[in-house]
């Protein structure tokens, strides 16, 4: 129940093995995803053939290793591109939202926060349709009433990038939001007191405070940016993200390249994730 | 300079005729008052009463629905809080977290513009005068309460302000390090000889550290005193009752003439009170009144020892005997059923009394307060 | 330019698109997908985002009609003698609409089906796919050619019944019934060529109905597995090249037509592709065993009864669509 | 606190939010539902009607998928529950310091990656030739292959591994803010285990269950990838077919009416979870 | 039954050589004491002395290294906690927030399977007990601080426990109710005739409520007594100096023979005590020792009253005087530098003394007490 109480060892044991049981469930998945990106064989499975890295470095047909796949290459880029993107406008509108829920009081506040969480329960599918759908209504009244081509409202990279902001957004405001919150106002009075202008104390003081919230929100950002397929995968273009280029490999039949990417991914957001974690140690 | 001091002392801090208004409600109501250079003068209300709302007007941070207020001289009205001569430490301290301590220190001076070195200098200087000598590099939450209570002021100090306001600095420390810091923050005043205005609820910061108190309740001020005055000659029932224990009894004013003030208890027992130290009421006989009476001004003596001639004497049973080390009192049940509370000195041969015991109480004519209570 | 590709797996080898590059400084940037997916993108983006797509021939006046998601071919600007001619004719018929010609054939096939002649040697046409002998070994797409076939393994001719809406209805109908009790039988239906390839090359399943190709590369590593012309005839496709109506790099696309199909770098195609183009000559530097293949699954009967796709009147595909999705939802 | 300061900053700190609930969320969504009640009648040619709703009624297909869609979510909620709260409650309430923060940072391991890569190992585990069933072989527990791929349980596992921090966190974070001395409270007025958890631990726990119910119902409800990926030839989902109709149908209007009604029917379930557990939205995902 | 008190007092809780080691640290370390039913028993310590885990232990939320403990006679190692006869009032009072007060109250009944509407009865019965007549159906947030902290008792006694165990219950309270509560729960014990189980590290409220105080240090007891012999007797240094205040003068030991312990102030100046207030130390002339004199046990004598006779007297000047109405002090410098705290009575002639007026300090040779310091 809890340490303080007696509690027979048979519970004990049994509730330990459930909770290992339970995170070896969470791990084995990739666990072989990362094991088989070495498996010498055409296909991610068993039996093992031997260990190479040509899924890595190989450059010969039909042992072409993801540093040698353009299609990945380039995908990897355009996710790069397209997270960047949405983590520098969903923090930005994520930290005014934040300062104008926690600070402000005006008409239709509470209407407008529910609005604002609506992203939270919009499947991303719709998210995706209805903008897609939206954007395209209107490019073709536009095309029509002026001859011009409006190629930005049609599926492509810019409507990827406003699709996963739609919706990471909420996330960025409600963590930086909580942190605001616990910002005690008096720190920014203090500030005044002490002679700072009101812009100066917001720099000083308040932003500083933030700061933790906001790399935090812009790293969710970025891997929730990386890994998001549903809203993409409507509004993409010719330039495709990492995930739905794997996704059309998938589907074309998956070679030990995918495991191999995907082991890099996995690198990279535990690296991403161990920065940001350390990011928050240092200033906490 | 004003109505209530003479010209001869400068006054620091001067507020006219103060209100603040939140919509129907009136949170400061009607405060003059003004504060000589080099005073530490505190503001002592129950929670409620306006005491930050009153702070905060002079710091800047809500401006007054009408009244004035004066800084060596000056109206604030309309000068922004970076503006003003005035530096306030805050209830929770507001040190800023995201800097350390020499940063905290030097915010001042770095948003006046002051050279690195010399901000450097002085703040070296103020944090050794508060006693904290090279704690510049350390993190706000590598402090000590009090050392952080110290931090707070030297960061308000280091920029010599006029006037430093001090919004229940203690309320957040626990009670033995209050009891220390109430005696470090007086010598701290001293030493900076710089006007402080502190604000409390609690009755033993204001009169350990005062010069002068004013007793604020509703938004007004009852009283404003010496620690003394406050305590001894309470001007009104609300301060009677607040600063300090007392017993309360309701009585009816028997007659006002001579220098004795007499009255009845709804008991009927006769009470004599020195009409002088009463303040000017006039008193009519039936009016109705109450009778404020400390704990130590109550003398216990044994049973039996009544003398026909002296005033406020009553015999009784003890009720009960809380004993509390020094603190601790008695409770004596006269026979009219009334209840009198009387401190119980530990040192002297009554020390010994148990309930049920026969004591005679008795008190003198000076040491009780008498006010009318407002007849409706 | 960049010449954005909107084609099949296959038909833009690393090596190509090398070669393509270095000569005109044009970049390609490729994008996998099949028909519908082809049309849907280009639905979406109003014809935008590519600047050439590769449809099979049959799927795309039906699409222009509704979307407007083409533009026509400008002939000028096409090396014409580089192609068969009466495929070039064919496809030029098949894909005009309101006068205007919007394809040129590129690569051509059947589907039929692919059989481990080991584990399921009684497989020789698609109904067999449900008998006993295979069951949970079995593998289709669930999309329309898959009811072609069935149709005309079950006696049916439902490219006759294009323009018949209720004859047409009629088959459906009846393939739905076959399929829906066939569902059994099935391991999963698939999707993407390398998917099925996966399937039989690991035995999980034994019998499909897939592209000649894929039997044909299996072919080469298990001779065991291999295309087999179905009885009741394969289904004859060509994919073609297609401009989007918006396209922005006409000048590569048009670049990119005409150096595929110079017989040299259409071999290369056929090669990594599996299928013959209609490149003239293309055949030439074709690699011995896949013609030797190709010839084992094709006597000179089967390649007569090849049934090719005629264009798809509009509005069939939706009842198509309605019978695929009855079939996946059955129990 | 703001009342004395400027209104442009207001208004300035206003506009973004506007901009994006606006143009992003509020009008998409009315131009998805006009799009949703215009019938195709002809190639270009389209008219206004409810057409595309009364095709999803009277299709038993589309409205058994719909069904199908809500009660496998909902039972994968369900799941994620049972699963999910004793290791919630493990984290918070057995371990201490290190242990505590290094499991509930192992809760995350899935979140190391994307969804099609965490789908892609359940296949590599789960397939004919995977490494279960050969696994199963060589311990000589089985005597073929098994398929464990391509049905609904493996649909289930899916659904319960990419929703369960989703579980986990709400709980964790609920749970911890249960003091300990209310279950030894309970304890010493004699409550037993069952009966602690019943009335103190569960009912404390309610929201946490509530908005992780929430979340893992919506994600499992919105799901793609793992239905498609693991699901069996029988394996239909709702949002597969909205990406069927748009991606492989071209059919935008009926499309769209599905759209509509997948979020009548989250916004539906969010509600009455949120009537049932008797709070309401901003209090339950503004905490997450 | 046991060997410290008669067997007539039967006792409700008793702990034999009780222990408790965290790896290699002893929290509690060889307690025993036995509380008499119905009584009132306070255990005072300071902050990490081992009180809540000794009160854990009973309660059975922690199990000892060794020793036993027994209620009513029976041992308890082994039971668990939802077996015992004792009951908790935890420090944070640990409400159900979940519940209403009445299913707060009837928790315990419910568990034992009492019927419904005997529990409705009971629960009825005993929130009236503790004055909350009606209030079953609120939640406990409409409840105030002082309220919560009758209905947590309430849910306890309700059971009818041996033993009510009660952690600190005071401590998130504000001043003024703490006062109040302190009264009301003394009171609350007499009506419900429970044995009690208290602690804290506030003396007064020890002081105040208990019959019986066990002051605890380091995890041991220093000493077991009443109130007033804890204040007037304290058996250790420790026990001198946490309960009241004190004057701390280190000394030397010069002569004991007689009935006086004559000792020496650094200063050297003489001091006299009664030797037999001190315990049964064995003195030796040249021993190094503290004396604890209360601030109240001080007199305050007019300048130039010195008596040649009396002992104990030393002229001094006003060092400081800390005014707080009855509690105020006076700091009074002797000619050798050491100061004097005494308390400074408002009633008096003395009230009025000022820094730097002459006063002479005297106190009674039973008021002190001495102990000998560890030589090392
Ligand atoms: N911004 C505001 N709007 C409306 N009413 C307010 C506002 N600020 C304070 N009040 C009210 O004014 C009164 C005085 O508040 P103030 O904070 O000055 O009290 P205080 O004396 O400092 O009390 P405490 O000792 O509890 O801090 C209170 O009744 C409070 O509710
Ligand atoms: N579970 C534990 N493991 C290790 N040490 C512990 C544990 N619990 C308590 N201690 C230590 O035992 C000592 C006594 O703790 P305890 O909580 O009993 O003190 P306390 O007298 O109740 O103090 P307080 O007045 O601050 O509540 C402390 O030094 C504490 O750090
Ligand atoms: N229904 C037409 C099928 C067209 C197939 N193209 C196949 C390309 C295979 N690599
Ligand atoms: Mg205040
Ligand atoms: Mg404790």
């Amino acid at each position: 129940m809890i340490p303080s109480l007696p509690q027979s060892p048979f519970a004990k044991w049994a509730y330990r093995a459930y909770v290992t049981l339970f995170f070896i469930y969470l791990g084995l998945p990739l666990a072989v995803v990362s094991v088989f990106a070495f498996n010498d064989s055409l296909f991610p499975s068993l039996p093992w053939e031997g260990f190479t890295l040509a899924w890595f470095f190989g450059n010969e047909s039909p042992f072409i290793g993801v540093f040698h796949e353009r299609a990945i290459l380039r995908s990897i880029g355009t996710s790069a591109f397209v997270a960047a993107w949405v983590s520098v406008l969903s923090v930005f509108v994520g930290t005014c939202n934040a300062f104008l829920f926690v600070r402000h009081d005006f008409r239709g506040k509470a209407l407008l926060y529910m609005l604002m969480l609506l992203p939270l329960i919009i499947p991303g599918v719709i998210l995706g349709i209805s903008i897609l759908v939206f954007t395209s209504s209107v490019a073709n009244t536009l095309e029509d009433a002026t001859g011009l081509w409006f190629d930005g409202l049609r599926p492509g990279l810019i409507l990827v990038i406003l699709g996963q902001f739609s919706f990471i957004t909420t996330f960025a405001t409600l963590v930086i939001s909580a942190r605001l919150q616990k910002f005690d106002p008096s720190l920014e009075e203090a500030a005044l007191n002490l002679g700072a202008t009101k812009a100066g104390a917001i720099r000083q003081i308040t932003v500083p405070f933030l700061l933790p919230a906001i790399v935090a929100s812009a790293v969710v950002a970025m891997l929730m940016s990386f890994e998001n397929f549903n809203t993409t995968l409507m509004l993409v273009g010719s330039d495709s993200p990492l995930t739905i280029t794997m996704f059309d490999k998938l589907k074309q039949g998956s070679t030990p390249v995918l495991n191999a990417v995907s082991l890099l991914l996995m690198l990279a957001s535990a690296a991403l994730g161990l920065m940001s974690l350390l990011f928050q140690r240092k200033k906490a | 300079m004003t109505e209530t001091t003479p010209d001869l002392a400068p006054s620091d801090l001067e507020c006219r005729d103060l209100v603040k208004e939140f919509s129907e409600f009136r949170a400061v109501d009607g405060v003059s008052f003004d504060v000589p250079q080099g005073s530490f003068f505190s503001i002592l209300g129950p929670s409620g009463c306006g005491k930050t709302t009153l702070l905060r007007m002079i710091a800047g941070f809500q401006s007054p629905t009408s009244g004035d207020l004066l800084i060596k001289g000056r109206s604030m009205i309309g000068v922004p809080p970076n503006k003003r001569p005035v530096s306030m430490v805050f209830q929770h301290l507001a040190l800023f977290p995201t800097m350390n301590i020499g940063e905290n220190v030097g915010f001042g001076l770095r948003q006046r513009g002051v050279a690195r070195a010399e901000i450097k200098r002085r703040v070296g200087e103020v944090l050794e005068r508060v006693g904290l000598p090279g704690v510049s590099e350390r993190r706000v939450d590598q402090l000590s309460g009090g050392q952080k209570q110290r931090v707070a002021i030297a960061r308000c100090m280091v920029l010599e302000p006029d006037v430093l306001l001090l919004d229940e600095p203690l309320g957040a420390l626990d009670l033995k390090l209050r009891e220390h810091m109430k005696v470090e923050l007086k010598a701290l005043q001293a030493a900076f000889n710089t006007t402080f205005v502190y604000i409390t609820h609690d009755q033993s910061e204001a009169l350990v550290m005062s010069d002068n108190i004013a007793v604020m309740n509703k938004g007004r001020f009852e009283q404003i005193g010496t620690p003394q005055e406050v305590y001894h000659a309470p001007r009104t029932a609300f301060v009677a009752g607040f600063v300090g224990d007392a017993n309360r009894i309701p009585v009816q004013v028997v007659d006002a003439t001579g220098g004795t003030l007499t009255l009845k208890t709804g008991g009927g027992a006769p009470l004599k009170l020195d009409a002088a130290a009463q303040g000017s009421a006039d008193w009519r006989p039936g009016q109705r009144a109450e009778v404020f009476l400390r704990p130590e001004a109550v003398d216990l003596l044994p049973a039996g020892s009544e003398q026909a001639e002296a005033a406020n004497m009553v015999p009784g049973v003890v009720d009960a005997v809380l004993f509390n080390g020094a603190n601790s009192t008695v409770t004596v049940r006269a026979s009219d059923g009334s209840l009198m509370t009387a401190a119980l000195p530990q040192t002297g041969v009554l020390a010994a009394l148990r309930k049920g015991d026969a004591v005679t109480t008795r008190w003198h004519p000076s040491q009780a307060r008498c006010y009318p209570v407002a007849e409706g | 330019d960049t010449l954005r590709l909107l084609t099949w797996g296959g038909y833009a080898p690393e090596e190509v698109i090398a070669k393509f590059e270095e000569e005109t400084g044009h970049t390609v940037e490729v994008t996998t997908s099949n028909n519908e997916e082809m049309i849907a993108k280009l639905r979406a983006t109003n014809g935008g985002g590519f600047d050439l797509a590769q449809p099979s021939q049959d799927r795309i006046t039906s699409a222009q009609e509704e979307f407007g998601i083409y533009k026509p071919i400008d002939m000028s600007r096409v090396e014409s003698d580089l192609f068969i001619p009466s495929m070039l004719s064919a496809t030029a018929k098949n894909t005009t609409f309101d006068g205007e010609v919007y394809g040129l054939p590129h690569v051509w096939g059947t589907s039929g089906l692919v059989v481990n002649t080991a584990e399921a040697p009684e497989v020789t046409d698609y109904t067999d796919l449900c008998s006993d002998a295979v069951a949970g070994k079995v593998s289709y797409r669930l999309k329309r050619p898959t009811l072609i076939g069935f149709a005309y393994s079950m006696g049916l001719d439902p490219f006759a019944a294009y323009g018949d809406t209720e004859a047409y209805q009629g088959i459906l109908d009846q393939v739905e019934e076959a399929l829906t009790a066939c569902k059994p039988n099935v391991k999963t239906y698939w999707d993407g060529g390398d998917e099925i390839k996966n399937l039989l090359r690991s035995g999980e399943v034994t019998a499909a109905m897939a592209w000649d190709t894929g039997g044909w590369q299996l072919n080469a590593d298990n001779a065991d597995i291999t295309f087999v012309a179905p009885e009741a005839g394969a289904l004859g496709w060509i994919d073609t090249f297609a401009l989007p109506a918006r396209g922005r790099a006409d000048d590569a696309a048009y670049a990119w037509i005409n150096f595929v199909m110079r017989p040299e770098i259409a071999a290369m195609i056929t090669n990594t592709a599996g299928n013959f183009t209609a490149a003239v000559d293309g055949d030439g530097g074709v690699d011995a065993e896949l013609k030797a293949r190709y010839q084992a699954s094709f006597d000179q009967a089967a390649i007569d009864n090849i049934k090719w796709y005629p264009p798809v009147p509009a509005g069939l595909e939706a009842l198509e669509g309605e019978t695929l999705d009855r079939i996946n939802a059955a129990n | 606190m703001a009342s004395d300061t400027s209104k442009l900053g207001f208004y300035l700190l206003l506009a973004p939010i506007l901009l994006w609930l606006a143009l992003l969320i509020l009008l998409p969504h009315v131009g998805l539902f006009l799009v949703s009640i215009s019938e195709k009648i002809g190639p270009r040619e389209y008219e206004t009607g409810f057409g595309n709703y009364s095709a999803f009624f009277t299709e038993p297909l589309y409205w058994r998928t719909f069904a199908r869609t809500a009660i496998m979510s909902i039972l994968a909620t369900a799941l994620t529950l049972l699963l999910g709260f004793p290791i919630a409650y493990y984290i918070a309430k057995i371990t201490r310091g290190r242990t505590k923060t290094t499991l509930f940072l192992m809760c995350m391991i899935p979140f190391w990656v994307s969804e099609l890569v965490r789908t892609f190992g359940w296949m590599i585990l789960l397939r004919e030739t995977g490494v279960f069933s050969q696994f199963l072989q060589w311990a000589g527990l089985v005597s073929g292959p098994v398929e464990m791929l391509y049905n609904d349980a493996a649909i289930m596992v899916g659904l319960v591994y990419t929703s369960i921090l989703f579980m986990v966190v709400p709980l964790v974070t609920t749970l911890d803010s249960l003091d300990d001395s209310l279950i030894e409270a309970g304890y010493d007025l004699g409550g037993t285990t069952t009966a602690v958890m019943r009335e103190i631990v569960i009912p404390h726990a309610m929201p946490g269950i509530v908005s992780g119910c929430i979340v893992v119902f919506m994600l499992s409800l919105g799901n793609y990838l793992t239905p498609i990926l693991l699901g069996g030839k029988d394996s239909l989902w709702f949002t597969g077919m909205i990406y069927t109709q748009f991606i492989t149908r071209f059919n935008w209007e009926l499309g769209s009416a599905f759209g509509f009604l997948l979020l009548a029917l989250s916004s539906l379930v969010v509600f009455l979870g949120l009537k049932l557990s008797g709070r309401s939205l901003s209090e339950t995902m503004g905490r997450s």
